[in-house]
């Protein structure tokens, strides 16, 4: 009987619009998958490649970065940067040998519990279909 | 060995020594092996007979000028090392005015190590288009005919199409034979932060063990690091002691980024880099 | 497992934190085997690492003597990842030593011998027990000097024993700073300029200093300048180790390593081989 | 009369030894040749130069764990590492052997590297004469011979029948098979390396160390570490805790004199800030203080470094400038 596959998704959210989502969708007590950590940052920005690596070279199945649409940056531009970084670690990542459903980048508002709830459940499920990372 | 472009570096150094207008010239001058080149400072008109220029010159010297900021010099630029010359003017790492240019027209460079000259020209010297300097002062040798031979990003390709798993095996197993000795870093014109990830303590991000896990986050960041910032010298690559194929993770990322951004490092000082942009109405195949 | 694996410490107790000054603070630490604890001898300038598990380990001076009986002490200057975790240890909590290692201050040869302690910072901290030896067996040796200087008066690491130090008969303890406050009325100038001003004699003397590189240098200019020769001149070296028993390679000066040969020398012994950044 | 060991006799022998014990032995990898534990003859390559890298990191590996730190109920303990079983290292080149027994001075000496003097003590030694020089060979010079058996627990030299077997340590004589034969086979003449006289190196370079020339040899310096970790007898090293596995480890790993942060203390102050001065620590310390401490030059010349150099600051070349240094400032 093999034990039930977890897998452990680290998220990046952002303080203004993605955290405060998440926050809404707790106190309005939609229900997600325990999952995800969250880690709370100012901005999609300042989420580095370095950090979202670290991630999966210490065990994390998925990583999650979500922040502000775009447009709606609390600092303006800070998710208009993020957007061309991730764009292109996705498919570096990808390259290495970690498929690229393993990195999800999402636009969440603080209106948008609802979606975020929708998020980490459909990440969650895609990566126990896709099962544990092959080590290295 | 072309004696009359070597004679047009020898004369213009020697002007330049001579007349004071440079401090010294970073050249090449023949190895120990007696066969292939090496790097060179001349600091006095007469050391510069030792200059060379031939197809074993495949250094790229431009990561010298970091160590010389103080000091005018005249440098030996191949084309696709004067890209490194404009990034670096680019990110304001060096002035203009402190450098002279000695740009040659490059006829491709071949496959060299300790005693050992190829016979064939480098892979990417087989798909280069650039045949002279992006940026130089004197200009030297004459246009090559040359034309590309292969397949710009065939290599690049076949790795992409490969199942995801044996990706991994395949960096797993490189990675593993890493022994953090830095040279990558160490000859990399673009990589010249005071305090690098890789040795920063406090976080510890990547940490002095030498093992697979800790050289994969090096290499990987590393590389990312130099996101349309990279200008194909592929030095990371030639001394590289453990044979890791770095230039399938740097042309992957250019490549992605000539695809995304339509951008080349180093070809102008001033065009912004991707990662100091952004266009607002851009998607990158990221949903709204 | 035969021999005892060297890169082991001794399991410690912190018995005490006291702060010093505002980035300096008096680590007290007991062994936490009586019998290691008892067996635990040393000698002023010699040291010991200090480990904060989950940080690593880094050398300090041991300030205390054992035979004042007042434990093992180490004055730890907050510098970086190795001093932070140790100055976050409450008492109570665990960490390691292992030591003592590298040579010592030869007191027993400066017996008879005027003595001048030169210490810069927190490079007061390995001068701190040849003081007191001095002080124990304060007829032996001929005249005490000691200049202290630090950044600011604050800066001044073992303040509360300056009353002690100014009493001995025999001693005279000039204090500086660098900057001063408004409830200091001393000295404003640096280590080497108090040196030459106060003028030691080189006859039947020996010079201890101990500081920052740069202190060091200088107080070196003057100390020759004032007739003192190199093998009257002692030193005790900071430098970046890792093993303390000259295995890693990284301390040497020379073909001497600091962790093993020194930390004490006299200039005789590495002016050749000094680095002069 | 030799003792003799057919090439069939060897594979058996070598297959009976990796039964009992690990076989480290040079392997062909992604075009590099390393030595590595192999479970099968096939793997090994009988035919080669030399290894990529020097057999020094089964002794000092790259990144070990001197102990472990473990907690639970406010008790602390500390449980060193352990050695693992009895191995053989297959194939050593006589000038790499030379790099162990050069590196057995500090690690062995009091108070000494247990972990280390562990392995090297449950480790034998095969040893492979070199059948020829290569360019950047000059092990004659610096005190070893491609037949030189002085370091190794066997010596194996290849003729035309096999290999002609030198027992030269006990520990060599109990891993030999029983009943192997002696023949006619005479021992076939050493390859030449080239020669890089080193004699008044010691005494030339006490007054050497305040000249211009390290800086300006720096100036192609990239002071990145590949000299170091391709060296046998660069045995520098860095320590500090990790966490694995719920425990806290205290791991040892290589590092260089090379590299800037070897000397910087905690607060930025370096003493050997420059590469000029990194450089001359390299060369010094080969050259002149392992000598004084050891009575040994720490180079075995087997010019990996040569080979490996990215910039080819080649040894043989500072060393005979620093003897025209000398002899120019001793004159």
């Amino acid at each position: 009987m093999a034990v039930e596959y977890r897998p452990k998704i680290v998220g990046f959210l952002c303080n203004w619009c993605s955290y405060a989502g998440a926050d809404m969708a707790g106190t309005s007590r939609m229900s997600y998958p325990p999952n995800i950590r969250v880690i709370r940052v100012p901005c999609s920005g300042r989420v580095e490649p370095l950090l979202v690596a670290k991630c999966f070279q210490q065990g994390a199945d998925g990583v999650l970065i979500s922040g502000c649409h775009p447009g709606d940056c609390h600092y303006t531009e800070g998710n208009y940067h993020a957007r061309r970084r991730f764009a292109l670690l996705h498919s570096f990542l990808d390259y290495l040998g970690i498929a690229r459903e393993r990195l999800r980048v999402e636009w969440v508002s603080a209106s948008e519990g609802q979606r975020f709830t929708q998020i980490v459940s459909d990440f969650t499920r895609e990566l126990a279909e896709l099962g544990p990372r092959s080590e290295g | 060995m072309d004696s009359e472009l070597i004679q047009q570096i020898q004369n213009q150094a020697r002007d330049l020594l001579e007349s004071g207008a440079v401090k010294g010239i970073i050249g090449y001058e023949r190895a120990s092996d007696g066969l292939t080149a090496r790097p060179f400072f001349a600091y006095e008109p007469s050391a510069v007979e030792r200059l060379i220029f031939d197809e074993t010159c495949t250094h790229n010297l431009v990561k010298y000028l970091l160590d010389k900021k103080n000091e005018k010099m005249a440098i030996v630029v191949k084309p696709c090392d004067s890209r490194a010359i404009n990034l670096l003017l680019n990110e304001e790492q060096i002035k203009r005015d402190m450098v002279f240019i000695i740009g040659v027209y490059c006829p491709g460079v071949v496959e060299t190590a300790w005693n050992r000259k190829g016979q064939t020209q480098q892979a990417r010297c087989q798909t280069c288009e650039l045949l002279k300097p992006v940026v130089y002062d004197f200009l030297a040798g004459q246009e090559p005919v040359r034309r590309p031979e292969a397949e710009l990003y065939s290599d690049i390709l076949e790795m992409e199409a490969k199942p995801v798993a044996a990706k991994r095996a395949f960096w797993v197993e490189h990675f593993g034979h890493c022994i953090r000795c830095y040279a990558c870093r160490q000859v990399c014109p673009g990589c010249y932060c005071p305090e690098c990830f890789a040795e920063q303590l406090d976080p510890s991000w990547v940490g002095i063990r030498i093992a697979p896990k800790e050289n994969e986050l090096w290499q990987a960041i590393r590389t990312f690091h130099l996101v349309g910032r990279c200008i194909g010298c592929n030095e990371c690559e030639r001394v590289c002691p453990v044979d890791i194929p770095l230039s399938l993770l740097n042309r992957k990322l250019e490549k992605e980024v000539k695809e995304l951004f339509a951008f080349e490092a180093g070809l102008s000082p001033e065009e912004q880099p991707p990662f100091a942009t952004f266009k607002k109405e851009e998607k990158l195949g990221l949903e709204e | 497992m035969g021999l005892e694996n060297p890169f082991v410490p001794y399991l410690a107790t912190l018995k005490s934190a006291v702060e010093l000054t505002p980035d300096v603070k008096l680590l007290s630490v007991e062994l936490t085997d009586p019998a290691i604890q008892a067996g635990f001898d040393y000698k002023p300038g010699q040291f010991a690492f200090l480990s904060a598990f989950g940080e690593g380990e880094a050398p300090f001076g041991i300030v205390s003597l054992p035979q004042r009986k007042d434990g093992l002490e180490f004055a730890v200057r907050l510098i970086g990842t190795v001093t932070r975790a140790l100055h976050e240890l409450e008492p109570g909590d665990t960490l390691g030593v292992r030591g003592p290692f590298g040579n010592h201050f030869p007191l027993d040869d400066y017996k008879g011998k005027d003595m001048v302690i030169i210490g810069g910072g927190i490079g007061m901290a390995p001068l701190r027990p040849v003081i007191n030896t001095i002080l124990d067996h304060r007829n032996d040796y001929g005249k005490l000097l000691i200049i202290n200087g630090a950044r600011t008066p604050q800066d001044l690491v073992f303040a509360p024993e300056f009353k002690t130090w100014m009493e001995a008969p025999r001693t005279k303890l000039e204090l500086t700073v660098d900057r001063g406050d408004e409830r200091w009325s001393g000295r404003v100038a640096l280590v080497p300029d108090v040196v030459r001003e106060v003028s030691p004699s080189p006859d039947n003397a020996i010079a201890i200093t101990c500081g920052p590189p740069i202190m060091i240098r200088f107080t070196l200019t003057v100390l020759r300048e004032l007739g003192f020769k190199d093998p009257q001149i002692v030193t005790t070296l900071e430098a970046k180790m890792k093993c303390g028993m000259g295995k890693c390679a990284r301390c040497n000066v020379g073909e001497k390593y600091v962790c093993r040969d020194g930390p004490v020398f006299t200039m005789e012994q590495i002016s050749q081989f000094l680095e002069q950044p | 009369m030799n003792l003799l060991m057919s090439r069939d006799d060897l594979i058996h022998w070598l297959e009976l030894l990796m039964r009992e014990r690990i076989l480290l032995a040079p392997t062909r990898v992604q075009g590099l040749l390393l030595f590595q534990p192999v479970s099968k003859v096939e793997d090994i390559a009988f035919d080669f130069d030399n290894t990529t890298l020097p057999p020094k990191g089964w002794f000092l590996p790259p990144t070990e764990t001197l102990f472990s730190v473990r907690r639970g109920d406010g008790h602390t303990e500390l449980v060193p590492a352990t050695v693992e079983r009895e191995a053989v290292i297959f194939g050593v080149r006589p000038c790499d052997a030379k790099g162990i027994a050069l590196m057995d001075n500090p690690f062995l000496e009091e108070p000494g590297d247990t972990v280390y003097g562990e392995r090297r003590a449950r480790t034998a030694l095969i040893g492979l004469s070199c059948r020829q020089a290569m360019p950047e060979c000059f092990c004659t010079s610096m005190g070893s011979a491609p037949d030189d058996p002085s370091h190794v627990d066997i010596l194996l030299t290849e003729v035309e029948d096999g290999y002609i077997v030198r027992a030269v340590t006990e520990k060599g004589k109990a891993l030999l098979p029983q009943g192997l034969a002696e023949g006619e086979a005479v021992l076939p003449a050493p390859p030449k390396p080239q020669a890089v006289p080193a004699e008044g190196m010691v005494s030339a370079m006490r007054d050497l160390f305040s000249e211009p020339y390290w800086e300006l040899l720096a100036d192609r310096c990239l002071h990145c570490n590949v000299c170091a970790y391709v060296c046998p007898t660069c045995y520098c090293f860095d320590m500090r805790d990790y966490p694995d596995k719920g425990n806290i480890e205290r791991v040892r790993s290589w590092e260089s004199c090379q590299s800037p942060g070897f000397t910087r203390l905690a607060g930025g102050y370096n003493p050997r800030a420059t590469k000029g001065a990194r450089l001359r620590q390299r060369f010094y310390h080969k050259l002149l203080y392992f000598p004084e401490q050891f009575q040994d030059i720490a180079c075995v010349g087997c010019g990996r470094c040569v080979k490996a150099c990215p910039v080819n600051i080649d040894i043989r070349e500072v060393i005979s400038d620093l003897q025209q240094l000398g002899a120019k400032s001793g004159s």
